[in-house]
């Protein structure tokens, strides 16, 4: 979805694109949240003789979340750049295919 | 948390209203389907001789809970630094 | 979500929520259905040299449902013991601002 | 199963009838994945050296359908008897 | 749901839910796309010394799709049969309960 | 890709499109999700000695990211091969 593609529309279309996307966002950060912390759970909790963390438990789960997000950073710079690569090539295709019909 | 939907609020802000305290609630569905799913990971025997649970399991589950919970504040709290991190240079 | 909150609500508005919220539920308890139905198959069925259960599967299987439930509902007492601590936490939090405030 | 929406319903009725049959389709199309992901782990050789079923696979894939459907009934009955149970002290 | 459960409806109405129904199996076609990416990309590529497929890796993600679908498409005949024959059993249920009543 | 809503759509078709978009929104995070999850798995020690990603880690990640993608091209183009010849026959 490009921020262009919603220059046409009538104010109360663009309203509705605009919550629609905010609600996407915020439901997806709530989700990474809850499997963030599944996550680095499963890696770093393993005993259950007391009921709080101990402190090599902590530094774990800070590390892994750390680690996660750090992780995560670098794949969503790929990401984009991948998708960008896709797009360029397809409108070079179209690109292509409108001189041969001209 | 959410401010819930009142009636000084206009059509949109309520149907903002509305929104947000479903994704909460969402959120909290999927926070308690988590823990008793990592909970039952980490304490149950699998073999499933019993359908009980013995007083071994049934202690490891509190200390699950507790330590899930503890969990789910740091990573609530680094998540929350983050975004203030990233709010601030504007 | 605290049920006081619905209180002030117009009829309509208050309609929609408690609907909002018999659906969630509605969907959650079936997601639960097939997610236990998962579980105890994975862990008690790994022949499959007939096509029925033999007695041995489905004592696994009773087992395995009994057991989840049980333990879920155990999950869900700890669950609420700690929304609830968090709460009042929140709330004497709260005194104490208003209390430097005044 | 969910009574489809029909013209004899008042339009709160009808919205709930949409709502049901959303939920019951959703939860066969959710059951039908989760058999086909579970089977695929029980049945398929993960080497990948064809990319065709051989005879045993295709007949514990057949029996293991059989059995995922069994395993859904009984803990179908289990959880109606459950909630039963905590319909009846009211 | 049985299409004939359709026929009595306003065409409003009928509308609604053919849209509806579409919008699902959309929904589950990309879901289903992306979760047989996750599964082949898991089972065939384990080493990223080069940021390019070898021919060996792009052979086992084409035998494992090739060999997904045809797996999805036997359990997909089989579960009709078990929800036809499930519906059969309940219908006679109806008719000897009725039987009885008369 | 598919069409945004635009202003000379039916309401009709204006509600499809804004299905559409809501749909191909979804499989992108879904996409990116996955990706993310995946390469973890596959490039990070779980350990945690660390919180910052080594040499190795990162280039791990960056060739992860380029394969993940191939794999989503190719499955994507069997998939369609497959639709073209569910649809020939007609």
């Amino acid at each position: 979805m490009n921020p262009a593609d919603l220059e046409g529309l009538p104010e109360e279309d663009k309203q509705k694109m605009v919550s629609m996307i905010d609600n996407m966002q915020m439901k997806d950060s709530l989700r990474m949240y809850n499997r963030l912390v599944e996550k680095c759970f499963k890696d770093c909790v393993d005993s259950f003789r007391r009921k709080n963390l101990d402190s090599n438990e902590e530094r774990c789960v800070t590390k892994c979340c750390e680690k996660f997000l750090k992780h995560s950073a670098r794949v969503s710079v790929r990401f984009a750049e991948l998708n960008a690569g896709a797009e360029a090539m397809m409108q070079q295709q179209v690109l292509q295919q409108q001189q041969k019909g001209g | 948390m959410a401010t819930p939907p009142n009636s000084n609020m206009s059509p949109a802000e309520k149907a903002k209203a509305f929104d947000m305290a479903q994704l909460e609630m969402e959120y909290r569905v999927d926070l308690y389907n988590a823990m008793t799913a990592s909970c039952f990971a980490k304490c149950m025997d699998t073999r499933y001789k019993e359908g009980d649970l013995n007083v071994g399991e049934n202690s490891c589950v509190d200390r699950c809970a507790a330590k899930y919970w503890q969990v789910t504040g740091i990573v609530g709290q680094m998540l929350g630094g983050m975004q203030q991190q990233q709010q601030q240079p504007r």
